[in-house]
């Protein structure tokens, strides 16, 4: 029986521009299928875009925004997005909201805003971190 | 600055063989690092341009939306689950 | 006015080959003539026996047989890009016309764009 | 003195990941100042990211929405986002919000919502038609 | 097909050269098209693996950014108000 | 443990080097070694004089300068890159170390990651 295993996974690829969320989301299952831990997604760059809690595609295609959160949301597991990538891009929870004075908030939940120390500590903590880029 | 279990680099590549950073990989290897090829580059074992290195794996979901799991002769197909066993195996990991 | 869609990117890896399509079909829906042309790893898109389901996605094997029947004037291939990642006929779908210049491919159309 | 002309602009890549908006306004401003005509500015793809109406960059760093927002508004250009591209990426106005029963909206003003036939309608009736892609 | 005034096409290339279109557009130029670089596309400027066609300007708003505006020889380079003008002249434009 | 970030996408294009040049910075907030590796096209982050005021972006020579500051250890610049963008030393910013081999560098890391 092998060690178990904790991870940090990071999305930098969009949904709609890469695959990234959805092999990332696949490989998420298979490591908790396996009886490792994921610890923290964190989301980075045009990864952000996955936290949309307005995205709405035909009901046909896949809606990666909505797997990730359920998925999330079952194991209890952090996700968060970069607060400096998801003010850029437009992606904010009712306090940036209310601190940039913004018509409204769009983050999906469990989806959270915070910075790059989530990040750092996953690679201080995590025994695995990996990456998930755009393929463009 | 190796870790212990020193069985080389596992290098998760997802560009299509005309991406610069293709290349670049393919030439940093060594001979015990694996090479596992996921999204575009599965498209890298249709390619007559490409020569692969020995220790070669395809992710098969990616494989097959390509069409490409029935005649893939150059490189081992694995699932999601023999991925995460890679990453088990290998402290060291760099997603290209 | 005839208009020719070119895709260079690979289908799945993202989007903007699916969404070139939409803007073929749009086209075809004012009967306006549309062509579409594949180039480099873009080739890929035309080949058999694709399944993606396992990656959560419709296989694009089906938006491209519908061109037709949408009133898509041609398909075309880049000749050395088949050569490389599809050289066996058999290995593509069908109906695809291969171009041996891309330059000249071009230069019979009045508005080119790419697919992002 | 030469003959005026009309233009149709298409962006396909989106802000803080291609340098397609800056681009394109900077074209956009010096058509106009050439005494051309500015028929519809078109957002497509990940493009349609610059009518988000909640992007909160940095003070110092440029806000390519804003921007382009002010000069539409000025000029009484349309600025379209395609509605298949912008609902899969999570941007929508409040008829969008309505029918898809969404928690907001976030397209910006001016910014419009509508379909492809806007983009086939520049591409019969502009003189020119240009692209701004990402570059990667 | 060709419009009236056949001067050529404009191609307007935004690619770094070592991304795949970048090729494919420089070999599909005819002698009497003008080819603008903007963007990363100016990069081509400093490259020592890349030979520009006769027709080639860019756009100096990115060449300045890059740090290329003082050292350029191998092409004119242009303002946006120009790139307008180009577009004026030329019918037929595809962007890269 | 450290820590070797890869940027081989040029600047001012997309944001993908500045916001791989935070991540660096955060690990040197956290006292955690970091290097930044340039390759391919990426080495033209290094070239001398830049102004980026005419495309409305702030000029990356200046995050590259902080980075001593901010504790970074190394900048290093693929040899072979350098050859075919910036040949001359005199074109470059202080301070980069040209690095021959890409592949020794990377194994010389624990931790190794691109720029999106």
């Amino acid at each position: 029986m092998p060690t178990l295993l904790s991870y940090t996974l990071v999305i930098t690829g969009a949904p709609w521009s890469s695959q990234a969320p959805q092999t990332a989301l696949t490989f998420a299952r298979a490591l908790i299928d396996a009886g490792h831990r994921l610890d923290r997604l964190f989301l980075y760059g045009e990864g952000v875009h996955l936290a949309s809690a307005l995205s709405a595609p035909p009901s046909d295609e896949p809606h990666w925004p909505q797997e990730w959160s359920a998925f999330l949301t079952e194991h209890r597991i952090a996700g968060v997005a970069c607060i400096a990538s998801a003010l850029r891009r437009g992606l904010v929870d009712e306090r940036e909201q209310a601190r940039y004075e913004l018509s409204a908030h769009n983050l999906r939940a469990p989806f959270q805003i915070a910075g790059l120390g989530e990040w750092v500590d996953g690679t201080l903590t995590s025994d695995r971190v990996m990456y998930f880029h755009g393929s463009a | 600055m190796k870790q212990a279990q020193d069985i080389g680099t596992l290098h998760i590549l997802n560009k299509a063989p005309d991406h610069p950073r293709f290349m670049t990989c393919l030439s940093s290897l060594s001979d015990q690092d694996t090479l596992v090829l996921i999204e575009n580059a599965v498209l890298a074992l249709s390619d007559a341009d490409t020569a692969l290195p020995r220790h070669t794996v395809a992710l098969e979901a990616d494989t097959e939306a390509r069409g490409l799991s029935a005649t893939v002769t150059g490189a081992q197909q694995i699932s999601h689950a023999q991925l995460v066993e890679l990453t088990e195996h290998h402290s060291r990991i760099i997603s290209w | 006015m005839t208009t020719l869609i070119v895709i260079d990117q690979p289908p799945y890896g993202s989007w903007t080959g699916r969404e070139a399509m939409d803007m073929l079909f749009s086209l075809a829906a004012f009967d306006q003539p549309a062509a579409l042309l594949f180039i480099g790893a873009g080739v890929n898109w035309l080949r058999r026996s694709q399944n993606a389901s396992g990656i959560g996605q419709k296989t694009v094997e089906k938006n491209l047989s519908a061109a037709p029947l949408f009133g898509v004037d041609r398909i075309y291939a880049e000749q050395a890009a088949c050569d490389r990642f599809l050289p066996d006929a058999g290995q593509r779908v069908n109906g695809v016309e291969l171009a041996p210049s891309v330059k000249q491919l071009l230069d019979q159309h009045d508005h080119v764009f790419f697919a992002g």
